[in-house]
C-alpha cells in the first residue's frame, strides 16, 4: 500500500492533477438500485461492522472518502472489495441507507475493466465461475475447483485431497456438469446484456 | 356579475431585490401584464425593488387613490408572509382588503426554477390567474369573537410548568393537566443536569411546588385531555380524571398507605424498570400534588377482593376503592401543549443487545442507577446490583442520525454523554470511552464542559459502534462487552472490551403524538414532532389559532430551550388575552336557500357541526359562527346552493382561465 | 284583428317525444292553435324547407327547437331557423343539453357507423356502408353529412330560452304556452334572455316527498337488487344512485314518487358549469369509508360513472365528449366500408 | 422551444399543508419541474371535481391536486372527502377515454416540501409520457380548434 | 395444501443433496406443493455481480421471467439457498427500485423472449415459508420423535436476515425464527451470539486464511456453548463450516469437530424419518456421535445458559419483535415422548 501511493505521488496523481470529482457519481450511477453513497456521513459502521475488515488495506468508509476524494487508482487497487463476504451487516446498519455491498460489487466490476485489481485471484475464480455459467447455465463445481485451485492454489490441493475425496464420494461434488435445456437462449440473453451498461 | 364593469385592478411585481428579479424577467412581466391583461381590467402594472417596504406599500396606495383602483394585485412572496401587509396597506386607502391578493412569483417560481424564460412565463400565467380571479373578490368583513381568559396547559414536565407558572403570575387561570400521578416530567428522574453538574431535583421541585400551591393554577394530575372542540378563544375541552382510589379533600400525603402496602411491582416509569415501588404509591418522594395513586391493574384486593392494607391504616380514611373515572368539562381561550418526548426504545438497535446482554444500560437506566434517590443510591454497578465496573464504553446517537430509527439529531444526547462520562469516572474511577460520530457541544458553556471531560481523561473515539457483543473471540474478552468500531481517525477496526455499556438514547416524539395532535386540531411533521407555523420566527404557534406548542413536543430540546419555549408559548397566550378578542377571517360558506332542495348531502360534510337541517322549511343552513371556511360543504353541494366567501366558484373558475391563458 | 303570431317546431337528432310531450298537453293545444298560426311543423303538418327560407327574417314569433346538432341538415336548419324566429327555445333536453344521442360523443363517428352497420346486431348482408352522395341514374343522391360531435343547439345557435326535460312535463309545457300567449295579449312580460325555463329553480329533492337523513352510503346497488325499496325513504340513502339533488327541479319528482330513481333528465340547476361533476362531488361525499380500498369497493357499486353522471348532460359538459370523439377528424366517416 | 413535450399542469393545494410545502420548497430552495401552476384552495375538501374539468377542458395536461395527509387535515378529516372524490372523478375520466392518470393525488404535510417537489418532477414525468392531451377549445376562442363541422366532400365509392 | 414455485439452487444436486433430501421429506409431510423453474439456470452467486452488472441481473432474471410465467394460484418463489434468495429478491427490489436498471434487464431479456415486471413475484426463503406460512403449531403437530436432548446451534448466517428488502423478517441481527422452529422440535436451543454472522462465503475460495477466522469464530462459539451440533440453512454456509471445518483446524492448530447440518435434516427426523433418508452421512464432520444423543434414554435437557440469579437490578424488558406474519411463537415446551 504505502508503495503504492508513494508511486502515484511521484506520478503526481495526488497533487498535480485536479481532482477527480466525477468518480462518486460514477461509481454510485453504476450502482444497481440507489446506492445513496453520496450520503455517507463517515460514520465507520460500515468498517465496525466488516467481519474481514482487519484484512483489507483500508475500511470501507475510507474507500468512500477517497471515492470522495476523487481518488480513482488507489481505490481500483484497494484490496477491500475483493474482501468482502457481502454478510450485509454493514448495510442493515448502515444509518444514511447505503447500498455497501452493491457498491463494492461496482467496484469490483470496475476494477476488473480498468485491470487494476492488485491480486487477481479472486477476479479470476469469479470469471471462472462465470463463463462455467455462461457455458452450462448452471455453475460446476468440480470444473471451477479444478481450473481455479490449479492455476491459483496448487500448493492448498494436496491438503484438500481429503475433502475433495469426501466430497466427491458423497456424490456432493459432480463429476460432469449439468446443464440447462434452452442454453441458447440464456446466451442470446447474456450476449445482449454486455451490450448495456446501467449509467443513469 | 360584471359583464358590463371589469373592476380596475392595479398589478404590482416586486423583485425582492434579485430574489425574484434574478430568475423572473420582472420588466417582462409588468409589460405583459400591462397589455396583455388591459382587457381583463389591468390599468396600471408596476414594478418595483422591494414592493413591502414602506415606499412600495405608498406606490400602491396611491394608485388606490389616484387611479381609483377597485381590485390589487401584487406578485411576490408566500401570502403567508405579506399578504396582511399589503392588505391592510390597501385598506389604508380605503380599498376593503379582501380586494388584494398576492401571487406568490418568489416560493413558487424564482427560487424553484432556474431557467429565466420559462420561470418568466410561469409567472405571467400565475398572474393572469389571480388577475381573472380578483375580480370575482368581494370585499369582507372580519368577525370578532371574545376571548375567554382561562389557559389549558396540557403536560407537567418543566415547559408546562413553566408556562403555567407565568400566566398565573400575570393574574390568569391556568388549568395544568398532567397524565401522571405528579408533575415533574423527565427533569425529575434525573440526577445531574449538564453542564452545570446543578441537582436536577434541587432546581426543579421548587418550580413544582409553585405551580401546585398557585391560587390561579388548577393542577390536574393523573388526567388526560380527551376531547377539544370549538376554535380560538372558545375551546371546549373535556378531561378524563382517572380514579386515584385516594380522596384527595382528605388525603395528607403521610405516606403510611404506601408503608404498609404489600406488594412491590418493578416501577417501570419513574425508575425506568430498574427498581421498585408499591403498588399504592406517589412516584418519588417529592411528587406534587404528594397524594399517591393505586396502581389497579396490580392491586391485590381489586385482583382477588381482599387485602386493603391501606384503607386500614389510613389515618384520614382517604382510600376509596370506589371511586370512578370522571370527566370533567372546561371552556379555555388558549390551549399550550407540552406534551413531551418519548425515550427511544434502545431494544430496537439489535445489534446493541439492550434487553439481551445484562450490562447494557439505557440512558435513563444510567440516570436513576447514578441517582442518590435511585435503586442503588447513586452506586454505580453492574446489572447484579454490585459489581463496579472497571471500563465502561459510552455510545452516541443510539436511534438517532440514523434512517432506520430516526433521522434527526436528538440533541442533547451529546452533552448526556459528556455528563456520564464526568460521573462514572467520578464515582468509580473507570476508565470511560465515548463513541462518537460527530461532537454537538453548541450552547453556552457545552463545549468547556466536553474539554472538562476530556481533561478527566475519558478516551474518545471516533466511530458509530457496529456491535456490542458477548462472543468473546480472544481470551483477554472473556466475560466482558465487545464494543466493535471501527476508529475512523486511524481507519482501523477496533474491539473493545468493557464491562458496561450506557446507551445514549435519543428522544422520539410521543408514541401517541398523532392522536394528541387530532385532538387539539394541529399536526406532526415526518418525524412525529409537531410543526410550528413557522419554525424559526413562530416558533411557538401552530397552524391552529389558539393552539401553542412548547418543550420537546416540538423536536428534542434541552431544558434551558424548552423552560425558554414554555415562558414564550405563555408570552404569546397573555398577549391573546390582553386583546379581549379575536379577529376571524371571513371565509365562510352560506346557503342559498331557494336554490337548496334539503337533499342533506352536505349535513354530513361538516366536522364542526356548522351545518344544521331545518325540517320545517327543507333547507339545511350554515352557521357562520362555527363555520370554519374550509369549503368542503361548497364543493359537495349537488345543486350549487352553497357559495363561499373567498373562494367561490367563480373565483377558482376564473383563475383556472387564467393560469391557462398562456397555453 | 291583426295576423295571428307565428310558430314553428323543428325536430333534429330527437327522439320525437318532445313532440308527443306536446300533444300531451291535451286542450291547451287548441290554444297554440287559438293565438297562433303555425308555419312550420313537419310532424304535424308538412311544409317545405324552401318555404321556410322564403320567410322573412324574425316573421316567425316563436319557435320550439328539440332535438341536438348531430349532421349538417341540422346546423343548416338550426341557422335558418335561427335568422326567422324572435325567440329560439331550446326546448328538451336533446336541444338543451344533447341528452341520449349526446352520449354517441363517447365514441370516435368511425365507431359509431362500424358499430350500426357492420356488427352482429345489424343484418347487413350486402355490407352497405352510407354515402353522402351516391350516383344513381336519375341523378345524384345525397345525405347530410355527420357531424364529428354531437352539439347543443346553443352551441350552434344563439338560443333565447332553455325549457329542459326528457321530455319536457305537459304541464309545464302548458304553464310555457300561457305566459307565451299572455305576453303575446301584453298581461306578461319575458323573462330575461337565456332563463331557463318551465322547470324550478332547486333540484329534484325539493320536489320529492320522501324522508331524507344525514346520508353515509356504504354500498350502491342497482335498483333491482334493493327489495323492496322502502316508499317512504331517499332512494339515495337506500344505495342506489339517485341523480335528484343535482338535477333540476320542475318534473315533481316524477320518478322517486314512482319508486324509481331520478336519472337526470332535467340537466343541472342554476349556474352549474357541469352536471356529471356535482353528482360526482355528491355521490363521493356520503362515501361512508375512509380507506382507499374500501372507498373503492364502495364506488364499484356504480359500474358506469361516466354513463350515470352525463346520461343526458354529457354535450353540453365540461369535456363535451370522450377523448375519441373530441380527437378524431372529419375523415372518419368513410372508414367503416369494407369491400 | 424544446423537443420535450413540455406538459402544463394545474394544481389544487390546500392552505396549511400542501401550499405550506410549496413555500417550504421555496424556501428550501428545492428545484423542481417548472409545469405546474398551483391555486390555492383553504382545504382539499373544497376541491370540486369540476375544477379539475374545468382545467383539463382549457388545456391542461394534468391535475395535481394536493392536501394534508389523512388524519392531519386542518378541518380534521376534509381530506377524505377529497380522496372519495378523486377516486371517484379519476373512474369517470377513464370513462370519457382520459387517462385516470392525468389527475393524481398527493398528500404533503407543511414541513414536505422536499416531497411536494419530488413528486411534482415524478407526475410531470408521468404526464410527459402519456403525452399531449390536447383537448379541444369548443367555443373556438383559441389553441386548438373543435373539429370542425364537416362540409360534404367527395368521397370515394363503396361498392354496395 | 400450501404451493410455491421453487427455485432450487445449483448447490441442491450437489453439495447440498442433504438439503434437497431432507427438504423433499419435510415438504411431503408439511403438504407442501413445490413447482419447480422450468429450466432454471444458477443465479450467478456474488460472483457474476463483480463481473458485470447487466448480464449479472439479466442472468437471475431469467428465472424470475420463467417463475413469473409459471405463476398458477401462487406467485411465491421459494429458494431454500440463502444465496439464491438473495439474488432473486434483490433482482425483484432493485430492478423496481432502479427503473433504468429494470429496463436495461428486461432490453436484455428480449433477447431470450422473456420479460419480467418486477414486483410480480414474492421471493421467500425456506426457512420464512415453513415459519410464517406453515406455522410452528403446524410443524410441531408433525414431531414424533423429538430431539430433546440435543443441543443446537442455531446458525442462520447473514443472506437470509439481510438485508430483508422486503421485511420478511423479524431482526436483521437477531431473529429468532430458526431458534424457534428448532425449539418446537423438541431440540435444546442455545442463544448463539454469532447467529447471523459470516461463515466466510466464498472467501474459503479466494483469500482462505479470512475464511478460516470467519469459521474458527463460529465453530468455537458453538463449541463454547458445547452445541452438539450447529444446524444452517445455506448450503454455501455448510459447505464453508462443514467441508472446511478440518482446514481450519489444521491452520489454527485446532481441534473442533462440530457437525454441520441442514435444519431440515432435524425436522426430517423429528418427523420420524430415519437418519440415512434424511441425508446424514453425507457431511464430512460426521453427526454420529451427536445423533446418538436423541433418544428416550436421552438425559434431561440443562437449561441452554445458566439463568440469571433473581438478585440485583431488573433487566429492561427484551420486547421479542413480531413475525412477518404477525404471529408469536409460542413459548411451551413441546411435550417429551413418554
Amino acid at each position: 500500500m504505502a508503495q503504492t501511493k508513494t508511486a502515484s505521488l511521484t506520478k503526481g496523481a495526488g497533487f498535480k492533477k485536479q481532482e477527480d470529482l466525477t468518480l462518486l457519481n460514477e461509481v454510485s450511477s453504476a450502482t444497481a438500485g440507489v446506492s445513496h453513497l453520496e450520503m455517507c456521513i463517515q460514520c465507520g459502521t460500515c468498517g465496525g461492522s466488516c467481519p474481514s475488515a482487519a484484512d483489507m488495506d483500508h475500511t470501507p468508509r475510507a474507500l468512500f472518502a477517497m471515492l470522495r476524494a476523487g481518488m480513482r487508482d488507489e481505490v481500483l487497487h484497494s484490496n477491500t472489495p475483493w474482501m468482502c463476504v457481502s454478510c450485509y451487516h454493514c448495510v442493515v446498519r448502515c444509518p444514511q441507507e447505503v447500498h455497501i455491498a452493491d457498491v463494492m460489487y461496482t467496484l469490483k466490476s470496475m476494477a476488473i475493466k480498468a485491470h487494476q485489481y492488485k491480486d487477481n485471484t479472486a477476479p479470476d475464480f469469479s470469471q471462472t465461475f462465470v463463463d462455467n455459467i455462461e457455458a452450462f447455465g448452471r455453475s460446476y463445481e468440480l470444473g471451477l475447483a479444478g481450473r481455479f485451485y490449479l492455476q491459483h492454489q496448487p500448493l492448498r490441493l494436496p491438503g484438500m485431497a481429503g475433502m475433495g475425496w469426501g466430497m466427491l464420494s458423497s456424490r456432493r461434488m459432480n463429476i460432469l456438469p449439468s446443464r440447462i435445456e434452452q442454453i441458447d437462449q440464456l446466451k442470446a440473453i447474456l450476449t445482449k446484456a454486455k451490450t448495456l451498461e446501467l449509467t443513469s | 356579475m360584471i359583464e358590463n364593469h371589469k373592476p380596475k385592478i392595479g398589478v404590482y411585481v416586486c423583485h425582492c431585490g434579485s430574489n425574484i428579479a434574478g430568475t423572473v424577467n420582472v420588466d417582462d412581466v409588468r409589460k405583459w401584464a400591462q397589455e396583455k391583461l388591459g382587457p381583463e381590467g389591468v390599468v396600471i402594472a408596476r414594478d418595483y425593488k422591494f414592493m413591502c417596504s414602506s415606499l412600495g406599500q405608498e406606490l400602491i396606495e396611491k394608485d388606490i387613490k389616484e387611479l381609483g383602483l377597485e381590485r390589487v394585485v401584487v406578485a411576490a412572496c408566500s401570502p403567508h408572509l405579506h399578504e396582511k401587509t399589503f392588505r391592510t396597506a390597501a385598506e389604508k386607502a380605503g380599498l376593503n382588503p379582501y380586494l388584494t391578493e398576492l401571487v406568490s412569483i418568489r416560493e413558487q417560481v424564482s427560487w424553484v426554477h432556474t431557467d429565466k424564460a420559462i420561470a418568466t412565463e410561469k409567472a405571467k400565467s400565475l398572474v393572469s390567474g389571480t388577475v381573472q380571479r380578483i375580480a370575482y373578490n368581494t370585499p369582507l368583513e372580519k368577525q370578532k369573537v371574545p376571548i375567554n381568559a382561562n389557559t389549558l396547559v396540557v403536560g407537567g414536565g418543566i415547559a408546562g410548568i413553566q408556562a403555567a407558572l407565568e400566566i398565573a403570575n400575570a393574574g390568569f387561570h391556568v388549568y395544568l393537566v398532567e397524565r401522571e400521578p405528579s408533575i415533574g416530567g423527565h427533569m425529575a428522574q434525573f440526577d445531574k443536569t449538564f453542564p452545570t453538574l446543578d441537582c436536577s431535583a434541587c432546581i426543579l421541585t421548587p418550580r413544582m411546588v409553585e405551580a401546585g400551591t398557585h391560587p390561579n393554577i388548577t393542577l390536574m394530575t393523573w388526567s388526560e385531555v380527551t376531547n377539544v372542540s370549538g376554535f380560538v378563544g372558545n375551546f371546549d375541552v373535556r378531561i378524563l380524571k382517572k380514579a386515584r382510589y385516594v380522596n384527595e379533600d382528605v388525603c395528607t400525603g403521610c405516606g403510611i398507605c404506601t408503608e404498609k402496602c404489600p406488594k412491590k411491582v418493578i416501577d417501570t416509569h419513574y425508575e425506568a424498570g430498574l427498581g421498585y415501588r408499591k403498588v399504592v404509591y406517589t412516584p418519588f418522594a417529592q411528587a406534587v400534588p404528594r397524594f399517591p395513586v393505586i396502581d389497579r391493574p396490580n392491586c391485590t384486593f381489586f385482583q382477588k377482593g381482599t387485602c386493603k392494607a391501606c384503607e386500614k391504616f389510613c389515618p384520614t380514611n382517604a382510600i376509596d376503592f370506589k371511586q370512578e373515572d370522571e370527566f370533567i368539562n372546561i371552556t379555555v381561550g388558549n390551549i399550550i401543549l407540552a406534551t413531551g418526548y418519548d425515550l427511544f426504545d434502545a431494544g430496537r438497535v439489535t445489534n446493541y443487545g439492550y434487553g439481551r446482554l445484562p450490562n447494557v444500560f439505557s440512558s435513563i437506566e444510567f440516570e436513576r442507577l447514578s441517582n442518590s434517590a435511585g435503586p442503588t443510591g447513586g452506586e454505580i454497578t453492574l446489572r447484579d446490583g454490585k459489581t463496579k465496573p472497571e471500563t465502561v464504553g459510552i455510545i452516541h446517537c443510539v436511534g438517532s442520525r440514523d434512517k432506520n430509527f430516526n433521522n434527526y439529531c436528538s440533541s442533547i444526547c451529546c452533552m448526556q454523554s459528556l455528563k456520564f462520562a464526568h460521573i462514572v469516572r467520578e464515582r468509580t474511577g473507570a476508565d470511560v470511552y465515548e463513541f462518537y460520530i460527530d461532537m454537538r457541544t453548541p450552547m453556552k458553556a457545552y463545549d468547556e464542559f466536553y474539554q472538562r471531560v476530556l481533561d478527566e481523561g475519558t478516551l474518545f473515539v471516533r466511530g458509530k459502534v457496529a456491535e456490542v457483543t458477548n462472543a468473546a473471540r480472544y481470551p483477554h474478552e472473556k466475560g466482558k462487552l465487545i464494543i466493535h468500531v471501527e476508529d475512523t481517525l486511524v481507519g482501523k477496526q477496533r474491539r473493545i472490551p468493557v464491562d458496561m455499556v450506557i446507551l445514549s438514547n435519543g428522544m422520539e416524539p410521543r408514541h401517541d403524538a398523532k392522536q394528541t395532535g387530532q385532538t387539539f386540531g394541529i399536526s406532526c411533521s415526518s418525524d412525529g414532532w409537531y410543526i410550528e407555523r413557522h419554525p424559526k420566527l413562530d416558533p411557538v404557534s401552530t397552524m391552529t389559532e389558539g393552539i401553542y406548542i412548547a418543550g420537546c413536543a416540538t423536536g428534542p430540546k434541552d431544558i434551558p430551550a424548552s423552560v425558554a419555549q414554555g415562558a414564550a408559548a405563555a408570552a404569546r397566550v397573555l398577549d391573546k388575552i390582553l386583546q379581549k378578542e379575536v379577529e376571524m377571517e371571513p371565509i365562510r360558506a352560506s346557503v342559498i336557500e331557494e336554490n337548496c332542495s334539503g337533499c342533506r348531502i352536505c349535513n354530513s360534510m361538516c366536522p364542526f357541526n356548522a351545518i344544521a337541517f331545518i325540517g320545517d322549511l327543507k333547507v339545511s343552513r350554515v352557521n357562520p359562527a362555527l363555520c370554519q371556511g374550509c369549503g368542503t360543504c361548497v364543493a359537495a353541494c349537488p345543486a350549487g346552493a352553497i357559495t363561499g366567501t373567498g373562494f367561490s366558484n367563480e373565483q377558482i373558475f376564473a383563475q383556472i382561465d387564467g393560469l391557462l391563458m398562456t397555453v | 284583428m291583426t295576423a295571428k303570431p307565428k310558430f314553428a317546431m323543428y325536430w333534429a337528432a330527437s327522439c320525437g317525444g318532445c313532440e308527443i310531450a306536446v300533444l300531451n298537453t291535451h286542450e291547451k293545444i287548441l290554444d297554440v292553435d287559438a293565438n297562433f298560426e303555425v308555419v312550420f311543423w313537419p310532424v304535424a303538418m308538412d311544409a317545405k324547407y324552401k318555404d321556410v327560407e322564403a320567410m322573412e327574417d324574425g316573421s316567425i314569433l316563436l319557435t320550439l327547437w328539440n332535438g341536438g346538432i348531430r349532421n349538417n341538415e341540422n346546423a343548416e336548419m338550426a341557422h335558418l331557423l335561427r335568422r326567422k324566429s324572435q325567440i329560439l327555445v331550446a326546448f328538451g333536453s336533446c336541444a338543451c343539453e344533447g341528452c341520449i344521442p349526446g352520449l354517441a360523443n363517447l365514441s370516435p363517428l368511425n365507431e359509431i357507423f362500424e358499430t350500426a352497420y357492420h356488427t352482429v346486431s345489424t343484418e347487413n348482408p350486402q355490407n352497405i356502408h352510407p354515402q353522402v352522395s351516391y350516383p344513381a341514374p336519375e341523378g345524384t343522391l345525397t345525405l347530410p353529412t355527420m357531424n364529428p360531435v354531437l352539439k347543443t343547439l346553443a352551441q350552434v345557435v344563439d338560443v333565447d330560452y332553455f325549457m329542459p326535460g326528457c321530455p319536457p312535463e305537459s304541464h309545464q309545457i302548458a304553464a310555457v304556452i300561457d305566459l307565451v300567449i299572455q305576453v303575446v295579449q301584453g298581461k306578461a312580460e319575458l323573462p330575461p334572455k337565456g332563463s331557463v325555463i318551465g322547470c324550478g329553480d332547486s333540484t329534484v329533492c325539493d320536489e320529492c316527498p320522501r324522508t331524507r337523513n344525514v346520508k353515509a352510503i356504504t354500498a350502491f346497488k342497482r335498483i333491482q337488487d334493493v327489495a323492496p325499496l322502502d316508499p317512504e325513504l331517499c332512494v339515495l340513502e337506500q344505495g342506489v344512485p339517485c341523480n335528484g339533488p343535482a338535477t333540476r327541479s320542475g318534473c315533481n319528482a316524477r320518478c322517486p314518487r314512482a319508486g324509481a330513481q331520478c336519472i337526470g333528465c332535467y340537466g343541472p340547476a342554476d349556474d352549474v358549469i357541469d352536471y356529471g361533476a356535482r353528482l360526482i362531488t355528491a355521490f363521493a361525499s356520503v362515501v361512508d369509508a375512509r380507506e382507499p380500498a374500501e372507498i373503492e369497493a364502495i364506488l364499484d357499486g356504480i359500474p358506469d360513472p361516466t354513463g350515470q353522471f352525463y346520461r343526458f348532460n354529457l354535450a353540453d359538459s365540461l369535456l363535451r365528449a370522450g377523448k375519441g370523439a373530441a380527437m378524431s377528424r372529419p375523415n372518419a366517416i368513410t372508414s367503416g366500408g369494407k369491400p | 422551444m424544446t423537443d420535450t413535450f413540455e406538459p402544463v399542469i394545474v394544481g389544487f393545494t390546500c392552505n396549511w399543508c400542501s401550499y405550506r410545502a410549496a413555500d417550504a420548497a421555496g424556501t428550501a430552495r428545492v428545484k423542481y419541474a417548472p409545469n405546474v401552476r398551483l391555486i390555492r384552495l383553504m382545504c382539499s375538501g373544497r376541491l370540486d371535481p369540476a375544477f379539475v374539468l374545468k382545467a383539463l377542458a382549457g388545456g391542461a395536461d394534468g391535475v395535481l391536486i394536493s392536501g394534508c395527509h389523512p388524519g392531519d387535515c386542518h378541518y380534521i378529516e376534509q381530506n377524505y372527502k377529497a380522496l372519495r372524490r378523486f377516486l371517484l372523478l379519476r373512474r369517470t375520466l377513464k370513462g370519457f377515454g382520459v387517462e385516470p392518470e392525468r389527475v393524481k393525488l398527493v398528500w404533503a404535510s407543511a414541513a414536505e416540501g422536499v416531497r411536494l417537489a419530488h413528486e411534482i418532477n415524478a407526475f410531470v414525468e408521468e404526464i410527459r409520457k402519456l403525452g399531449p392531451l390536447n383537448w379541444p377549445k369548443w367555443d373556438n376562442q383559441s389553441g386548438r380548434d373543435l373539429p370542425a363541422d364537416i362540409e360534404p366532400q367527395p368521397i370515394e365509392e363503396v361498392p354496395a | 395444501m400450501n404451493k410455491y414455485i421453487y427455485y432450487p439452487g445449483c448447490s441442491m444436486e450437489g453439495s447440498a443433496r442433504a438439503y434437497a433430501e431432507s427438504l423433499s421429506q419435510v415438504a411431503k409431510i408439511l403438504d407442501m406443493e413445490l413447482a419447480t423453474v422450468r429450466d432454471w439456470n444458477c443465479c450467478g452467486a456474488t460472483e457474476y455481480l463483480s463481473i458485470n452488472l447487466i448480464p449479472a441481473y439479466s442472468l437471475i432474471a431469467r428465472n424470475l421471467a420463467i417463475a413469473a410465467g409459471q405463476v398458477n394460484g401462487t406467485n411465491e418463489l421459494m429458494a431454500p439457498c440463502s444465496a439464491c434468495y438473495l439474488n432473486l429478491e434483490k433482482a425483484d427490489y432493485y430492478m423496481a427500485e432502479r427503473p433504468a436498471l429494470g429496463e436495461k434487464v428486461n432490453e436484455a431479456l428480449a433477447a431470450g423472449g422473456l420479460h419480467y415486471k418486477p414486483g410480480s413475484l414474492q421471493i421467500r426463503h425456506l426457512v420464512d415459508v415453513l415459519v410464517n406460512d406453515i406455522g410452528l403449531d403446524v410443524i410441531k403437530s408433525k414431531v414424533v420423535r423429538p430431539l430433546t436432548g440435543l443441543r443446537i446451534a442455531p446458525y442462520l448466517g447473514c443472506m437470509v436476515p439481510r438485508p430483508d428488502y422486503q421485511h420478511r423478517w423479524s431482526d436483521h441481527e437477531y431473529p429468532l425464527e430458526l431458534d424457534d422452529l428448532m425449539h418446537v422440535l423438541g431440540a435444546e436451543v442455545i442463544d448463539f451470539p454469532l447467529k447471523t454472522d459470516c461463515c466466510g462465503g466464498h472467501m474459503s475460495q479466494i483469500a482462505p486464511e479470512t475464511a478460516y477466522e470467519l469459521i474458527r469464530r463460529l465453530v468455537s462459539e458453538a463449541d463454547e456453548y458445547q452445541a452438539d451440533l450447529m444446524v444452517t440453512v445455506c448450503p454455501m454456509c455448510q459447505m464453508n463450516l462443514d467441508a472446511y471445518q478440518g482446514e481450519a483446524n489444521r491452520f489454527f492448530g485446532t481441534k473442533y469437530q462440530m457437525p454441520i447440518v441442514f435444519f431440515t435434516q432435524l425436522m426430517a427426523l423429528a418427523f420420524g424419518i430415519d437418519a440415512k433418508s434424511a441425508g446424514f452421512g453425507l457431511e464430512l464432520v460426521s453427526a454420529k456421535k451427536a445423533l446418538a444423543r436423541i433418544g428416550v434414554e436421552a438425559p434431561a435437557p440443562e437449561p441452554a445458559s445458566p439463568r440469571r440469579k433473581p438478585d440485583g437490578l431488573p433487566m429492561p424488558p427484551h420486547r421479542r419483535k413480531k413475525y412477518a406474519s404477525g404471529r408469536e411463537a409460542s413459548d411451551e415446551k413441546i411435550a417429551v415422548a413418554e
